[in-house]
């Protein structure tokens, strides 16, 4: 039974976590730095404690505060949220050891799944498609050369332990190996202690896919469908659509059976999402992003599932609540992310309302956008029957956004929106530089 | 229920022009009023701090210091139950002395003085959760 | 083909109708009176014109001025919203006789169901049961006694061609009779030009249960389900929800029948409610509003139907793009009236958003509430699978409602939604006076 | 209750003009006067009005007054296309004369003058939509 909750995170998703908890009853305490006293996530919770100065390691990273902090307010469990601590197999260790829930998966589920090399393996093994590539780290650059004959140019290199870029190189041409090789091994030893790396084909502008996946560490494993997040800058994702416009029905299919079929084998509880890279009519393994992520409301809305309120729910071991033949994917679903180009004072502020529209932010008049954190500010979130339609009330609701006193992304969201690219519904990992680049070098 | 008597419209101005305010409504049954300002008030207006955070190593007199607590636990005074406490009030205690156990994480984490001073107050309650930047002590640096 | 709307009306309800044309791709013109020249509906709409000063008679109930203007800016049609004119066939009428779709029922329509005599009538033949009572208009005094007699009493004397209270007579015992039928004949008179009087058995403490009808005018009838609507203070509505809780599943089935066989007798068209009184296992025809309604948000929650959106499509002349089978009501949703106490500036305004929460309103930091106009300031819709959920999720949007600078009635409807009597689901139109009376008694 | 004396219109600018507000709004159960500024004000700020409600009965100049559209309608200088203005720059009329119709609901409303005056200038561009409160003619009251 879970009486009070740790919310380990800052934010938007910090007050939805908040939220989730009044829904269910359930106390919460906000653990924060100095700088984010005064956010609404801050305000909204039963208790506060704040565990460090802005940076983030001396404070959202800082375990051993976050777990003080969750001791000594007598918390039963603690949610990591998305990003800092999430998927950090030493910091759900060490929840655990103090005899905390951990709103997430097992220690040791994380930590395989940290493991780029054995999460391959894992998802080869339940029956995942995975890029053609090499199951096991290189031995040296002799290897890497053969391997990279073996696959075809474009290759990529990726650190074993690693992800999110680092130790990563794509090497067009032989030519390029040696130095490629060197250069993402020693980073690969540099940021994660261990310079293994591996090698995949590299898929030049795919479709980024990901199949939501819920399960309760007993037995009970759910999809929800997909989403798609192809449209990104710099790997920072922007708009986000539930289901996957145009997608292969039996493609879906087999997306949405083999990942459960992996979460099933990984005995996995809460929530998380198999990522897949999309060329045409082949798809392929990513990773597990081992945690709830910044677009799960997409899903909400198509299921009517409140996957917060079902992580929390599985954290209190209970089994969960529906077999997959009871969910019903409905309508069309899109978010948007509207983002700070820098930090400063919101002096006014006017997010859209009305049918058919979620708003997930943390912001109100007179909010201080801290330079030390991420730069989301707000998630639009609309559902409509048909993605046409949803596209349509997406337009009307940025219409009604007005953010003063600082910059925002709004006006190149709404350029996306409207791009011809998007609207098809043609959406890879390259629209915003066709869309934004174009529409530059036009003036 | 009274109202107060409501002023002239000039002299509202008046009042609000000498005044720090950014901001002035006022709202009668058949009359509002509303003030705003950017930026600074008038002439005189205090320069006002608008963000006083309660943790802020406040210095409310010369040499007057609070020393806060550099991580979240659990604040005690003596180093074992039965033991006499590290100090007290009026104490005056070296660079390096020991002023209290901050325990976290089942570890006791001693918290050393970083200047010589003397106790002014003890502002944590014992046996008690302090977070990052609790007051602790008030001191007089020495 | 509608190009473009008159929207004649204010507040929530004209933002709500700019949103709908919006996502249909439809220019607006909001009507406003001169004081109404900053709200959002007006900022947010394509075109605005001013009909007039503040009192509604002066404007937003002055017909040629809001014909002219929907002319003049070369609307194709005038949606009435709620209220003020929504309900007047001469209007309706007018805009007929102007060459624009009146976006509502047909003149004709309207001024059948406006007589409540014949609305009976009508009900009555189309198989809806109606209150015990007089199905003509009472002769005199003699014959409202003998009716009464025959009825028992207590009974109630309403005038035939009105609503709203006016000419309206609880008379609970014979002695009454007389002054009761000289002052409602008198009132009737004064108020609709018409002082004919029926009489009905009177209900005590009923609940108010609604349906949501829908019809294209071309045979197409279809309805989402039922509304409770019994929670009101002086016969305002505060909270509605959809589904009524633990109504009887004939009586519910029955309900939507009947109320779609009357809607298909007067081959209505446009959205409408069919309004019954529920008194233990009978219910009872009241009347027809035959416009759209404020609380219709709850409706569209749990049928995924865009009522404002079809409309605007029916009025185009299309058939309805759904049959009755293919509603599918899932889930629970409740919605609170956030009303203004007084006139004044709203100085700062924090709403509540993030999962399951909807708000409809025109408000925002800036906002002067007008003394001449009624007094709802939001709307507050919540959903969720269950009506416990609901109403958690509702105690925590409420929680999180800030408004400065006027007076509302948030704290009382706080208090009814965490009374036993609300979350116990036994809401009659009495639960107001009970809940707040009793604790104004006990302090 | 007592409500304070409204000062004209002219005191309002003045005081607007010669104070450091961006913004000023008044409302009164029959007049709403709203003023902004950007950016600093104060002193010698330049004048900039820059909401300016075309319905407040605004007084420029000493018996100048506005005469605004009592309806929503098409605006015409002559009873019919062929026919000579009802007046024109430099016109004196009396009360009751006609100074324009207005055309709403295909019946020509024909707008009688308040007042006798002079008119000063012509406001509303013929045979367009005039709405309640369009300013029409710019008069001096004689």
């Amino acid at each position: 039974m879970i009486r009070k909750i740790l919310v380990a995170n800052r934010g938007e998703i910090a007050l939805r976590i908040v939220r989730a908890c009044k829904d269910l009853g359930i106390k919460s305490v906000v653990a924060h730095s100095s700088v984010d006293r005064d956010t609404l996530a801050v305000e909204l919770a039963d208790e506060a404690v704040c565990i460090g100065s802005a940076p983030t390691d001396q404070s959202y990273l800082k375990a051993e505060n976050i777990i003080m902090a969750a001791c000594l307010t007598h918390c039963d469990a603690i949610h990591p949220g998305i990003g800092f601590l999430s998927e950090s197999a030493n910091f759900a260790k060490m929840v655990e050891d103090a005899g905390l829930i951990f709103i997430g998966p097992k220690s040791q589920t994380i930590a395989l799944l940290g493991n780029k090399v054995a999460a391959r393996k894992v998802a080869q093994e339940a029956g995942v498609p995975i890029t053609p590539g090499g199951q096991e780290a290189l031995a040296d650059l002799d290897d890497a050369r053969l391997t990279a004959q073996r696959l075809g140019y474009p290759i990529i290199l990726k650190a074993s332990a690693g992800g999110g870029g680092r130790g990563m190189r794509i090497v067009h041409r032989e030519e390029e190996m040696a130095s490629a090789f060197a250069l993402a091994r020693k980073e690969a030893g540099l940021f994660f202690g261990d310079s293994a790396l591996h090698m995949e084909r590299y898929i030049q502008n795919p479709r980024h896919v990901e199949v939501q996946v819920i399960g309760d560490g007993q037995g009970g494993v759910v999809h929800l469908g997909e989403r798609d997040c192809s449209v990104q800058k710099n790997h920072q994702k922007l708009f986000e659509e539930s289901p996957a416009f145009a997608l292969d029905p039996a493609m879906r299919a087999a997306m949405g059976s083999s990942s459960v079929a992996l979460f099933k084998a990984l005995h996995y509880r809460g929530a998380g999402t198999v990522e897949f890279l999309v060329d045409g009519s082949s798809y392929y393994f990513m990773e597990v992003n081992a945690r709830l992520q910044v677009e799960h409301p997409v899903s909400e809305m198509v299921s009517c599932v409140d996957l917060v309120r079902t992580q929390i729910e599985i954290a209190q071991g209970r089994r969960l609540p529906f077999i997959q033949e009871q969910i019903r994917l409905n309508g069309y679903a899109l978010e948007c992310r509207l983002n700070a180009l820098g930090a400063g004072t919101i002096t006014f502020l006017r997010l859209p309302s009305g049918p058919h529209v979620r708003i997930d932010t943390y912001l109100e008049a007179g909010s201080v956008i801290s330079p030390y954190y991420d730069s989301l500010l707000a998630k639009i979130i609309v559902w409509a029957p048909e993605r046409r339609d949803a596209l349509t009330i997406m337009e009307r609701a940025l219409d009604e956004v007005l953010i003063e006193g600082i910059a925002t992304n709004l006006d190149e969201q709404r350029l996306i929106l409207k791009s011809k690219r998007f609207v098809s519904g043609k959406v890879t990992t390259n629209l915003y530089e066709e869309v934004i680049a174009t529409r530059k070098r036009h003036g | 229920m009274r109202t107060p008597d409501i002023p002239d419209i000039e002299t509202l101005f008046t009042l609000f022009e000498h005044s720090s305010l950014t901001e002035f409504s006022l709202t009668a049954s058949d009359l509002t009023v509303v003030m705003k300002r950017q930026g600074q008030g008038a002439g005189e207006a205090p320069s006002l701090p608008t963000e006083t955070k309660p943790i802020a190593k406040a210095q409310p007199e010369a040499n007057v210091e609070i020393i806060t607590s550099p991580i979240v636990g659990t604040f005690y005074l003596t180093p074992a139950p039965d033991a006499p406490p590290y100090i007290s009030v009026g104490s005056t205690v070296k660079r390096g002395d020991v002023l209290c156990t901050i325990e976290a994480m089942k570890l006791m984490n001693q918290l050393e003085a970083e200047y010589s001073c003397q106790i002014v107050k003890i502002l944590a309650k014992p046996e008690t959760m302090v977070e990052f930047g609790s007051p602790l002590f008030e001191v007089k640096r020495l």
